[in-house]
């Protein structure tokens, strides 16, 4: 099983949510998060003091799935995220260990869907 | 003579109706992204400034100031205010010196284009806006402001009765709304991600501000603190009350659930189809024209409007014209001389001529204000372009137009 | 004869009042959690709705129509306005027009049942809040305003002092708060999880919309722009002034810290209290009612509450009832013929009858409110059930009673 | 004798002036962290309160009270408002009641201390604020009230026009946050981390209902409701409006975008350079005033400020100190007697001696202000301390010094 | 070492808050985060546009276990949060290779509590 | 390489993130979280009710690193976060199984820069 954490753009969202329902991927958290990377933001302005935008909005995708759905996820997300422009963000991969689901208790493989 | 019951009435009166401002920049403002809070904020509060000063230079004297013949627009002897002081102008308000006068129909003129912010909201470029609105407001508020109440202005000596704004302020401000959206088209994903309101408290908040400050503006168009005053006041009150309880009886119907959004738009339609009536119908006539006008925009704003695809963003078009041109109407059908003796008999009192005189006249405003604004836009477009880039559409108006966040992410 | 400053200040004071119940909707919207701010904004706007046109419809007439006999109940007589235009009565006020009266009026009977909302916030079903609403106003405010307020009503004829309501708003609307929230039982995780105020802020605009059109309920009470009025507004101010400090500066003595939340509820205290005295009482015994009416509810809601347990979620009964109980008996203390001699001297006057009065009608009208309030829940309970279900309450009232959500998660 | 119409206008521009307090409250709480936003709100709101009973009790009668001799404080004459009720007092204002002039002065006490608030936000005890504020009030609004506007008062006598607080509220409050600013020092990551304002569309809000507000303030110091009253009320507007959009122009210039801020900010400093003048001036002078305080405070604001490392947090000293002292000024430079004949004639007009009247009151108010201010903060300093703890300070004020969160953070 | 993420009902927290301290795990990082499950979401609507709400709050829990309380922590979050219907959430476990103390310095087991 | 998590004290954001460029890391993900740990909250009041302050705001930092800068990182972030004072933190390193660059599709050691 694998833990896969998505940064995305935040006007992505709906299209990465379609590309996962397509590859049958149902389940995940989501969370606001604030990026800092390549992306230059955008310089604010306030009463004349300026604040360098270094930290930019973007949505935190979390997806608990067994092996066979690893790959699919990546590529779906990949096509749902995919502008071409710096900022587009990263996918990480982590290996899971255990996954519970807490209405029934059950664990590993069969809990994670 | 000034009257000081008459002048305390109407400059609180104007201050109630430059609230409406601030109301409606908070009404519109919860209903966008919060990315672009600040954008419509600010042009709201920037039409308050602009137009503020351009009534004082040269808008008053184009909308009231003497007729330049025919009652097509007042000469520009005013400007500046030149001759208008503190002594009344008994043409307009006798007792009540001539600057208060004057400074009421300000915050009129502020507010007409304030209005229509919510048809290209989230997608307009601010220069644009600037230069739309000071011209808009040139062209098309101060015309008609002068056909129809200024002195020897066609429409009022046709007989059309307008007593707070519906034709001049609404008709106006939500055709050209319509004409805006229909031109600089849908926001970017449009019909594929969600546009909910962000915080519809604040919504709330800026209906609220926009009821109180109603009174203003309509019991305020009596222009002096008597009987007429308080028949519109109560009038304003009872329309509100009935189109907001309507809308919300719709959307529960209809949807399954009472929103609040839907009985504070309702509410906002109720107060704009009074508002043409106010000082010539009875109660009962406010309370049809409450239940009315929501049934009316209702269908316009959450059936027609998908179906058409046009995204007037917060609905100018569909509660501000379609009430506004509903009211011009309905005064048309309720107006009675038994209440205001100045005003005229509608249909329902046996007067056919006044009926055509408003359907008359509302059509002219809704055909001039879409010709002119068609025309504005084409040419503003053309010199520097009205919507801001697609990118800075995504990033938001606040930080791309206004170096701005409205709330801070982190802290 | 109409006076154009009396109308002027009476309509502008009616515009206040109205004011005040989008106020106690932040007030009360800013304590509830997240996920309740829109039903209780929703509850406050519904009621403006609601009752606004009850009142017009027909309980301005129950009110303050010709009495039907034993100063009981006024008659239909004046339903839909009839006869209520822009001629004065002077029975009630005789220099403004008569409609001006009936919609300063109208104000109070919007804002007495929202003040109940307090004590079921956030667990009441919303189809049943409209018809308790509905019938309260009709059976419990529209009767209490005719006894003490209307020509003819057997308390005022009784010579009970209320100057813009203690007993007719305060009373009726907290006592009946406690009743409901008994009956309701309370908030699901009650004493286990925390019910934190979301957004103070909108609680601190809400007390300052209240103090603000406070003015307009109590000065405006005159009905006339003169120096009962600036008493009156005097007093208003001196009060709640008063009695904020007196809460912050207990908060701080008993908990180590003055809060605001502790100012802004000492100063709505304030203003209760002083509601029946502002027109009877001079400027010193304002400051005393002020810094004694939060000394009491402090204990009520601080210490009583919790020992009783009962969920008065918003503290309705503890300072609206608390307020309104001690300010009319506050005012059979310190009202004196010096300061208004059309009122009466209170007991540090001499005056041991007002006193007597005072509590007797006091005692009346709770018991009234208590009485009809315990049969209209009883029966709205088993006619449509009173409360929402535990997993409704649990998703809150905003997505369940009204399918919106008051702030976006992730845009 | 007491006219109703000036009544009117007084008690609800009484009303209007007491509402700024809000509305500054919520131009400063947007501006400042979130951990810090109710210290902020609570610092203003109980000012309210405290300024609000020091005034009755005998603030009022020390600044408007008879004169103890010179000219230079009132007696206690008036304490506890003894003498002063419903009869009318003609050295001040022949046609309201006495009571009515006082709480319209009350609102002017209570809002002078609050703006102080904006220099040391986010770093003072409240313990040494409250201390502070009725001490600041009693040694220097109080006096300078009495020197500028009672009755004997030495300012008065020497022909120093401030229609409506110039000097008594801006330049004493203003001037009085430098010092402040100055001694407490600057908050804690200055120049390290980002001090962006939390919640901008509260700014916007409270600076909307400042500019409402002010409507009361200026019109109001008419104390009459007649064509001095709209005059103030037309200029109010008018350099609202042109400072608001200079700064944002300014700003668009400079920063390469016109920041909402930045117009707000404009407005107000346009509002407070115009009060000293609004019933002195022509239109045209308004829109000077309201261009030239825009590019004075910017250039103070944003180039200054950061040059000399002074943390005036949300510029109190660079707007009301700065505006004010230029309105005063202007005042003595575009005064006409054609507009109003009780003033005199500025500069402009070839009047010298008024000019010269104007810089000396500045100069005179300035110095005492800034002498008190610096001996009261030694003090305080002394015996509670000003300024919390670094912890307290990182932690926030509201949890460190009210107990309380604005927002909650998981509901 | 284990990470533990546990994603729960906004309304459990408190009870999970008692039953993690009755196993002594007091330490622990918490955040709001949007859950895309099973559970079905109440449909918004504004102005008659209908939005599915696929989305609902949910609060995530993050803590960091010494390998002898990772099956109690289980239990008690488990214990805590579940009610029985769909939408209690699901508990997550990770391996964790280091944990620094930021005061102290210190490193792996000792750092943990 | 690794996926390193940190919990920081809100006003020490701007010190780490000075630290974590002298080291050249610039690519992190943002977030707002709230502590449960050995600092002490401050107890709140709302009416004379009182809610023990047990939750307090911190910020959370994701760094997806390779095994060379794990150590740096760490140090860097211990640099910029450190008062002494009970609060100051913790930093967790997870195994990073995979990691892509969205915009390119590139994946590994070359993916996290
Ligand atoms: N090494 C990293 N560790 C944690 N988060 C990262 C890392 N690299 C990128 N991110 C996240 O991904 C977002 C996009 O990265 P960015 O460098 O702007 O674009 P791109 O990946 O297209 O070059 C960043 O804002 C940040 O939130
Ligand atoms: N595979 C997964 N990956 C990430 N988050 C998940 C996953 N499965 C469930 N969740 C989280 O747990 C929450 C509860 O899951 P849900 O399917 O609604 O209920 P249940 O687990 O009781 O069937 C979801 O809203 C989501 O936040
Ligand atoms: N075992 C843990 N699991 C998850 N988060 C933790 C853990 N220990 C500490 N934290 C996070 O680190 C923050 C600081 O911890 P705390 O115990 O207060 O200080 P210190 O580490 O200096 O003793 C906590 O508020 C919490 O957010």
């Amino acid at each position: 099983m694998k833990y896969i954490i998505a940064v995305i753009q935040p006007n992505r969202l709906d299209d990465v949510k379609r590309e996962l329902t397509a590859v049958e991927v149902h389940l995940m958290t989501v969370s606001s998060v604030l990026g800092c990377g390549r992306q230059k933001g955008i310089t604010e302005v306030y009463r004349g003091t300026t604040e360098a935008g270094n930290l930019l909005k973007k949505i935190k995708l979390e997806i608990a799935v067994n092996e066979a759905f690893v790959q699919p996820t990546i590529d779906a997300i990949t096509r749902g995220a995919r502008t071409g422009s710096i900022g587009d963000g990263k996918i990480f991969v982590l290996d899971l260990h255990e996954c519970v689901r807490i209405r029934t208790g059950e664990t590993g493989g069969v809990a994670i869907g | 003579m000034i009257d000081t019951g008459d002048t305390a009435f109407m400059l609180m009166s104007a201050g109630l109706v430059l609230f409406m401002t601030p109301g409606l920049a908070f009404f519109y403002g919860g209903m966008v992204r919060r990315k672009n809070i600040l954008s419509t904020l600010m042009q709201c509060f920037i039409v308050m400034c602009v137009v503020g000063l351009q009534w004082v230079l040269y808008g008053y004297s184009l909308a009231f100031g003497p007729d330049a013949g025919g009652g097509v627009i007042g000469t520009l002897a005013w400007a500046g205010l030149r001759g208008v002081g503190m002594e009344p102008n008994p043409e307009y308000a006798a007792t009540i010196p001539h600057q208060a006068f004057m400074i009421f129909q300000a915050m009129f003129a502020i507010i007409t284009p304030a209005l229509i912010v919510g048809a290209f909201a989230e997608r307009i470029k601010f220069s644009a806006f600037l230069l739309f609105t000071i011209l808009w407001s040139t062209l098309v508020y101060d015309p008609v402001a002068h056909w129809v109440w200024g002195a020897g202005g066609w429409m009022k000596d046709l007989g059309a009765l307008d007593y707070a704004g519906g034709v001049v302020v609404h008709i106006t401000a939500g055709m050209s709304a319509l004409v805006v959206a229909l031109l600089i088209g849908r926001r970017v994903g449009y019909n594929r991600t969600s546009f909910s309101p962000h915080n519809l408290p604040f919504t709330v908040l800026g209906g609220c501000l926009l009821w109180f400050g109603w009174f203003g503006f309509n019991a305020g168009s009596a222009l002096s603190a008597g009987g007429l005053a308080a028949i519109a006041f109560v009038n304003t009150n009872i329309a509100a009350a009935a189109a907001g309880l309507t809308w919300a009886l719709l959307d529960w119907r209809m949807n399954g659930a009472p929103t609040l959004l839907g009985a504070v738009t309702g509410a906002v339609a109720g107060l704009v189809a009074v508002t043409p009536a106010c000082g010539f119908v009875g109660p009962l006539s406010a309370i049809l024209i409450g239940i009315s006008v929501s049934m009316i925009c209702y269908v316009v704003v959450t059936r027609l409007k998908p179906r058409f695809g046009v995204d007037d963003s917060l609905d100018a078009f569909g509660v501000h014209a379609v009430g506004g041109i509903w009211g011009t109407f309905a005064t048309g059908i309720f107006a009675s001389t038994a209440v205001n003796p100045s005003g005229a008999d509608g249909l329902l009192f046996g007067g056919l001529r006044l009926f055509g005189v408003q359907i008359f006249v509302a059509a002219v405003c809704i055909t001039y204000s879409m010709a002119v604004t068609f025309a504005l836009y084409k040419a503003i477009d053309a010199l520097v372009g009205m919507r801001v880039d697609r990118e800075e559409e995504i990033l938001g108006l606040d930080l791309t137009q206004h170096k701005e966040m409205a709330y801070t992410l982190l802290d």
